[in-house]
């Protein structure tokens, strides 16, 4: 029997482990994101930023800085708990990571276009606490465990406005799939027209979920050294908070990219000679940006007002946004 | 807010001699001696009764010297130690030093911390400096040097060990060298 | 009492977006970053970088080292004897200089050495670059300190409004600071900088014709000197700087030599310590010497030193060294 | 009426949990801490994130200037002082020349004091730079400080061109200065003071405006101004507690009597106060530059000052308005030409002895923000 | 890694083929993590050094970790009293293996203005190895960016399995720091 490439293609193992292969794609985003990050942050403050490292305009700094890692020495202190304090990193990029299974690139470039994908991807990102959770014990050290209770306490409490945002976008496009979700906002993303309040909500709930500024406390570098991380050193800390504090990022936003921005739909009818995940990677790159951006302008928030600031203000409007969609829903209005 | 103190709404100066007659009075027997020098009065005190002068000078209404300066000593070997007490007062402007002359072997003086609270740091500073004993003040712990550190560095009595231990470049000859510093 | 008042109770939001403007107009504007190893920013003269060591003006007095706060400046030699030239005078010994070292791991960077050096060995050169693998060789030897001097910049020209030090004459009453022998006329800021003391004019040219002579001069060099310092790359305004200084050297060499005699210099008072002549006529001496040290066709920099240890003697009263 | 200070020891019953037994946790932050301006430790103890006691520990910056002092002569003083508040080293050494030149009545010609206000103005300008871009870094805003370098940097430029150095000058003499300013300094100093005036609404509008900077700073590290005249706080802390006393007016040494400027007042003394009062303070320092270097006069930079300089016997007590606060010299002379003795009495030492009470109670956090709103030096504190 | 005689292992010399320690090297030159242990005045011009003027990230320097676990440069500025050393020399040992430490300043290179006092330790390699020692009091920060150049010139051409061999390999057991609280 002629085995065709159209069978090999077609057998389910392999066109998995093709589509797995789009996760390995992930390490080297973390580095360009690392890279844009440091340029950026460093136009923003009125200097250059990394020069040297591979001559024009230092593109290879953040692969010389994941180089050295590899050759750093692991110290683990006698008191910590080993096996945890080895597993964190793996829970961490784990959490991170698997939010890109259900990312839809184009219309099948998804690696599993889940009918609740967007349940998935939510269930999926707030494992990392758990790792956080494990590091600030693991790591045997008061400043540590302060910084994993903080973080613990933090991701719990902006769990809630990110899945109710999430829900009334669920609502809007009547649908879990991300793709079907996409598809429902062929040609008008739903951040301009029925989901602006939404839009907002899930931005900020995302940043706390990355930990980032102004939502940074749990890595404080002011008040508990690195948090929950302080003890990691080498690739533990590479890996564990670094990578995959980037990969959450750009998961998010790609998250936030796909439910807000039409993901791989064009945004304009005329536009549609731009293929699928060019779309996808601007929107993206565009959270980022933005992300970047907030982290290098704002201080940052002290512990209860972060909590004041998600129960009090972010929980409550993202109910009176759910309201508001399913008004508008029962109207046929949208 | 707490309503700030009498010392922030009327503020007038007052010349240093007349401020000086006022303090005279007030402390009557108690100030041995009071003069002004390039605008500052100085007060000699008795070791026994420094409380109570100071609080005269800080309670009085027509002194309020609320303003607590600083505490130190001054080390003059073989006539013993001579304590300095530098009060400010905002409302007339003038500054008040008080001198407490205490003798050299185990030299001690009541503590001040229960009138000025700031003086709490400043005794602790002068007790491991001079070795001078400040009794009723809280903890009175060596402040600036590791606890293992033995001598008073302040006393003209404690030598610098580098300026001994490393000859001197500028000597123009041996016999000045050996002398270990410069002899202007 | 204060506005802040206001401040606190804006409403949320216009803060946050005005701080996103500022980083987002600060991210799209040119950085002000100088790269270090590629382009070094100009320093100016006066930069305390390390210093730098004339041999020959040193006669071993000893004082640097002695000044010195952290004992840095180790210095050995010895006597020798020469023959004077003239016969029958018995030979002047004086030091001659073996080893003047400076530590700067211990140095502090103060300039008393400098300040305090009367017979102008030592200068200071804005030069930095000079961190060590090991601490001994931040030891730099006699050779060493000598090739700084090639480092060393000229002395930056004074602010118009300087004057030399008042003059302390033995009366006690503080007289009126004597007005400067130069009718130095408030110089006009932007303009060509303020006419040199009053100069002899050569006999023959009008008062007018003299001065539009020499103020000629003066731009061309000026506009040499800014030309070359731009094609150098330095920074504009240092470059300007720089022209303006060569256009005041010029302008004073262009005296003519007749300079009117210095006030007789007074007697050498009896040694008390503020002996010697008084400041202004040190300040004509000086200028006396550097111009003949300028006709000479020296190079500046020696006229420079030369000038300032002449000063320095007429003002002590002293007799220079070793003749 | 001096509030009797609470005993420290006694811990106040913050316990809410009613019955479960919670133990305080130790903590203890510094002395190598990224937040605090170099070594300063604090012993913290801690019930949850709410502290309980702290009591600063000091000692880790004590160099023993004071010993040093009594081995070397005023000229190698002056370079010493300037290290020991190290943002502000002009500032460190005008009261030193002062006192000498009150003890032997020497008189400093015009131009030198106003050269001398104008490089105590600029100096002042460079430390409230520092602590305006510092106070930010710790709250997690690094770009301010990015932006404060960058005016620092400029004037900076116009301090080495006149004295050569950048940090520490010993420029100042007994008599007046050491040399006369270059050409072109006058221009230098005029814009940098100008490009700082311009820059300073990005600093309102990037700090004090910012909703999360306010949430941070507004009401937290209250300073009660009788606790503060009792610790002989002085200096812009004092100032925002919104008592008056700036040694430039109460006591105007040089010619400070000659500029008009005006000294901002704080109302609650908190976090928030402070930070604003140090930037106003900048504005004014701009404007006293501004009028110097208008009404520069000609004239010598140094008066006639004797070669070798001997002081007469006798006691002095000088103080000038240091950036951080109120800088004092007590010198004690026996008629050499080293001081018998030299009490300094910094303002950072006494600012940070209030600290003790004024962190009880705060987040932990929030001791992050209060200590960065002292504006303290550690080289001040230890001496 | 052989086990000799006294248990610790010792570290073979391996030869390294030229392009892989080239590479190892140069991620080392370039991404040379700094630990911020600012003690006295030189801390200043060492932060003015990271500011938009002289911009240290430019060479790859990177003034991020605020604990000594992520940092391979120590950059001492500042005086090193009696009472600092011991902290000094605990952070030190904290720091991950291929650690670097620039001295800066005269103060930390050998006591400096301060070496006749009675509580400076004069000179911080009395303490702990230094590798580039940078003259000045303060140093200019671009001073400071001249001495990171010549160290990474030193790392560039530097021998890792020379820095290893015969070296014992010891995992340092840092008994309990998780009682006694922070750095």
């Amino acid at each position: 029997m002629v085995t065709t490439l159209h069978h090999i293609l077609a057998n389910s193992i392999v066109l998995l482990a093709l589509k797995l292969g789009i996760l390995l794609l992930l390490l080297p985003a973390t580095l360009v994101v690392g890279y844009v990050e440091l340029k950026v942050m460093a136009h923003m403050q009125h200097r250059l930023g990394p020069m040297y490292a591979g001559a024009y305009h230092g593109w290879a700094q953040t692969l010389a800085d994941g180089l050295k890692f590899i050759q750093k020495e692991d110290i683990m202190a006698a008191a910590t708990d080993r096996t945890v304090f080895s597993m964190v990193p793996y829970i961490t990029m784990l959490g991170a990571a698997l939010t890109f299974v259900v990312i839809p690139f184009s219309r099948h470039g998804v690696i599993a276009n889940l009918d609740i994908g967007l349940f998935y991807a939510l269930a999926v990102s707030s494992i990392s606490v758990i790792g956080v959770l494990a590091a600030g014990w693991a790591s045997a050290n008061k400043y540590s465990l302060m910084g994993g209770l903080r973080a613990a306490a933090q991701l719990i409490a902006y769990e809630l406005p990110l899945v109710l945002a999430a829900a009334a976008v669920a609502m809007q496009a009547g649908s879990l799939s991300l793709v079907s979700i996409a598809e429902a906002q062929r040609y008008v993303p739903f951040a301009l027209w029925a989901q602006p309040l939404g839009f907002l909500i899930f931005l900020a709930a995302a940043t706390a979920e990355v930990s980032r500024t102004p939502f940074d406390m749990p890595v404080a570098e002011a008040e508990i050294i690195t948090g929950a991380f302080t003890e990691y050193s080498a690739m533990k800390f590479a890996f564990g908070l670094f990578a995959a504090e980037y990969i959450a990022m750009i998961g998010m936003s790609a998250l936030a990219a796909t439910l807000f921005l039409g993901g791989y739909v064009p945004l304009l009818p005329q536009l549609r000679f731009v293929p699928g995940p060019v779309w996808f990677l601007i929107k993206t790159g565009l959270l980022i940006f933005l992300l970047i951006w907030i982290r290098w302008t704002f201080p940052r928030l002290r512990e209860d007002q972060l909590q004041k600031f998600a129960w009090k203000v972010l929980i409550p409007l993202s109910l009176v946004n759910i309201f508001v969609t399913g008004a508008l829903k029962l109207a046929h209005w949208t | 807010m707490a309503t700030p103190p009498r010392s922030l709404r009327s503020w007038e100066r007052v010349d240093p001699e007349e401020f000086s007659r006022r303090v005279a009075g007030k402390l009557g027997d108690a100030a041995a001696s009071v003069d002004v020098r390039n605008g500052t009065i100085h007060v000699t005190l008795p070791a026994g009764d420094v409380v109570g002068a100071a609080r005269v000078l800080k309670e009085d209404p027509e002194l309020d010297c609320a303003y607590f300066n600083f505490l130190s000593a001054v080390d003059w070997e073989a006539e013993g130690f001579e304590v300095l007490v530098a009060l400010h007062s905002l409302t007339y402007g003038n500054t008040v030093i008080a001198h407490v002359r205490l003798p050299a072997e185990s030299p001690s003086m009541a503590s001040l911390t229960a009138l000025y609270g700031g003086a709490n740091w400043h005794e602790r500073e002068c007790a491991e400096m001079f070795g001078i004993d400040f009794d009723g003040h809280p903890n009175l712990v060596k402040l600036y040097l590791p606890e293992d550190f033995e001598g008073y560095p302040l006393r003209r009595s404690f030598k610098l060990a580098s300026r001994r231990y490393k000859a001197w470049p500028g000597a123009k000859d041996e016999e000045e060298a050996a002398a270990g510093g410069p002899l202007r | 009492m204060n506005d802040e008042s206001k401040l606190k109770k804006a409403t949320f939001g216009t803060g946050l977006l005005k701080g996103l403007g500022i980083t987002m107009r600060h991210m799209v504007s040119k950085a002000v970053t100088v790269q270090y190893p590629d382009e070094i920013a100009p320093l100016p003269p006066r930069s305390r970088g390390v210093i730098a060591l004339k041999e020959e003006n040193c006669t071993m007095c000893m004082l640097c080292a002695r000044e010195c706060p952290d004992w840095c400046i180790y210095i050995e030699g010895h006597k020798e004897r020469r023959e004077s030239r003239g016969e029958g005078k018995r030979a002047k010994a004086f030091n001659v200089l073996d080893r003047f070292a400076i530590d700067y791991a211990l140095c502090m960077y103060c300039g008393i050495c400098v300040e305090v050096c009367p017979y102008d060995a030592l200068f200071w050169s804005p030069e930095f670059e000079y961190a060590e693998g090991d601490i001994t060789r931040l030891t730099h030897e006699m050779e060493r300190l000598e090739d700084w001097m090639r480092t060393v910049l000229p002395p930056s020209p004074l602010d118009d409004g300087a004057k030399g030090p008042e003059i302390k004459s033995a009366a006690p009453v503080v007289p009126a600071p004597a007005a400067a022998p130069a009718a130095a006329a408030p110089a006009p800021v932007e303009t060509a900088p303020g006419p040199p003391p009053a100069a002899g004019r050569p006999a023959g040219m009008s008062e007018a014709e003299f001065v539009e002579q020499r103020a000629a001069a003066g731009r061309l060099v000026r506009q040499k000197v800014y030309e070359e310092e731009i094609a150098k790359g330095s920074e504009p305004r240092i470059a300007e700087a720089r022209s303006k200084a060569a256009e005041m050297r010029a302008r004073k060499a262009t005296l003519p030599e007749t300079e009117p005699a210095p006030p007789v210099t007074p007697a050498p008072a009896p040694s008390r310590p503020a002996a010697g002549m008084s400041a202004a006529d040190a300040a004509a001496v000086r200028r006396k010497v550097y111009e003949e040290e300028i006709a000479k066709g020296s190079d500046p920099r020696i006229a420079e030193a030369r000038s300032k240890a002449a000063e320095l003697r007429a003002r002590k009263g002293t007799k220079g060294p070793g003749g | 009426m001096g509030t009797v200070p609470e005993d420290l020891t006694r811990v106040p019953d913050l316990s809410s949990t009613g019955g479960l037994h919670t133990e305080e946790m130790v903590l203890n932050v510094g002395p190598q801490h990224p937040a605090t301006h170099g070594v300063l430790r604090v012993l913290v103890s801690v019930d949850g994130e709410r502290i309980v006691r702290a009591e600063p520990v000091i000692g880790y910056m004590h160099r023993g200037h004071e010993k040093l002092v009594e081995q070397r002569d005023f000229r190698q003083i002056t370079n010493l002082l300037s290290r020991m508040d190290w943002l502000s080293g002009i500032n460190n050494e005008i009261p030193a020349s002062l006192a000498v030149e009150r003890m032997l009545e020497l008189e400093v010609p015009r131009r030198a004091q106003y050269l001398r206000v104008i490089l105590a103005e600029l100096n002042r300008i460079t430390n409230h730079l520092m602590f305006t871009g510092s106070f930010g870094l710790e709250l997690g805003a690094t770009t301010p400080v990015m932006y404060a370098f960058r005016e620092r940097e400029l004037i900076q430029e116009a301090l080495e061109l006149v004295t050569g150095g950048r940090m520490h000058f010993g420029f100042i003499r007994p008599g007046g200065l050491k040399e006369d300013v270059p050409r072109g300094f006058v221009e230098l100093a005029r814009r940098g003071v100008r490009q700082l005036v311009a820059k300073i609404p990005d600093y309102e509008n990037l700090l004090m405006g910012n909703e999360i900077f306010k949430q941070r700073t507004v009401g937290v590290g209250r300073l009660d101004p009788a606790l503060a005249l009792d610790h002989g706080v002085s200096g812009p802390i004092l100032r925002a507690c919104g008592i008056p006393y700036d040694i430039r007016k109460v006591d105007p040494y040089l010619v400070y009597d000659e500029f008009e400027f005006d000294t901002p007042l704080g109302a609650q003394g908190d976090s928030f106060d402070r930070f604003w009062v140090l930037v106003q303070e900048m504005k004014e320092s701009a404007r006293i530059v501004e009028q110097a270097l208008d009404g520069l006069p000609e004239g010598s930079h140094i008066g006639a000052v004797p070669k070798r300089l001997t002081l007469p016997k006798g006691q002095i007590y000088c103080h000038a308005e240091n950036p951080l606060g109120e800088l004092g010299y007590y010198l004690v002379s026996d008629g050499g030409n080293k001081p018998y003795r030299l009490k300094i009495r910094t303002p950072s030492f006494s600012n940070i002895s209030v600290a003790a009470h004024m962190l009880r109670g705060a987040f932990v956090p929030d001791m992050i923000a209060i200590l960065g709103s002292m504006f303290f030096v550690v080289g001040d504190i230890d001496r | 890694m052989t086990i000799d005689g006294d248990g610790r292992e010792r570290v073979h010399r391996v030869k390294l083929p030229k392009s892989v320690s080239f590479l190892l090297n140069w991620s080392r030159k370039y991404s040379l993590w700094m630990f911020q242990f600012g003690l006295a005045c030189c801390s200043i011009e060492f932060i003015a050094s990271a500011m938009p003027k002289h911009d240290i990230m430019r060479l790859g320097v990177i003034p991020f970790p605020a604990s000594p676990r992520q940092a391979d440069l120590m950059v001492v500025a500042g005086t090193v009293t009696d009472k600092m050393a011991p902290a000094v020399k605990r952070v030190y040992e904290q720091m991950p293996e291929p650690k670097y430490v620039i001295s800066m300043g005269s103060c930390s290179n050998c006591g400096g203005p301060y070496w006749d006092s009675y509580c400076v330790t004069k000179g911080v390699d009395q303490i702990i190895p230094v590798d580039v020692y940078v003259p000045g009091c303060p140093p200019r920060p671009e001073g400071l960016l001249y001495g990171i150049v010549r160290l990474q010139n030193k790392i560039q051409n530097e021998n890792i399995p020379e820095r290893w061999s015969g070296h014992a390999a010891k995992i340092p057991q840092i008994m309990g720091t998780g009682r006694s609280g922070g750095i």
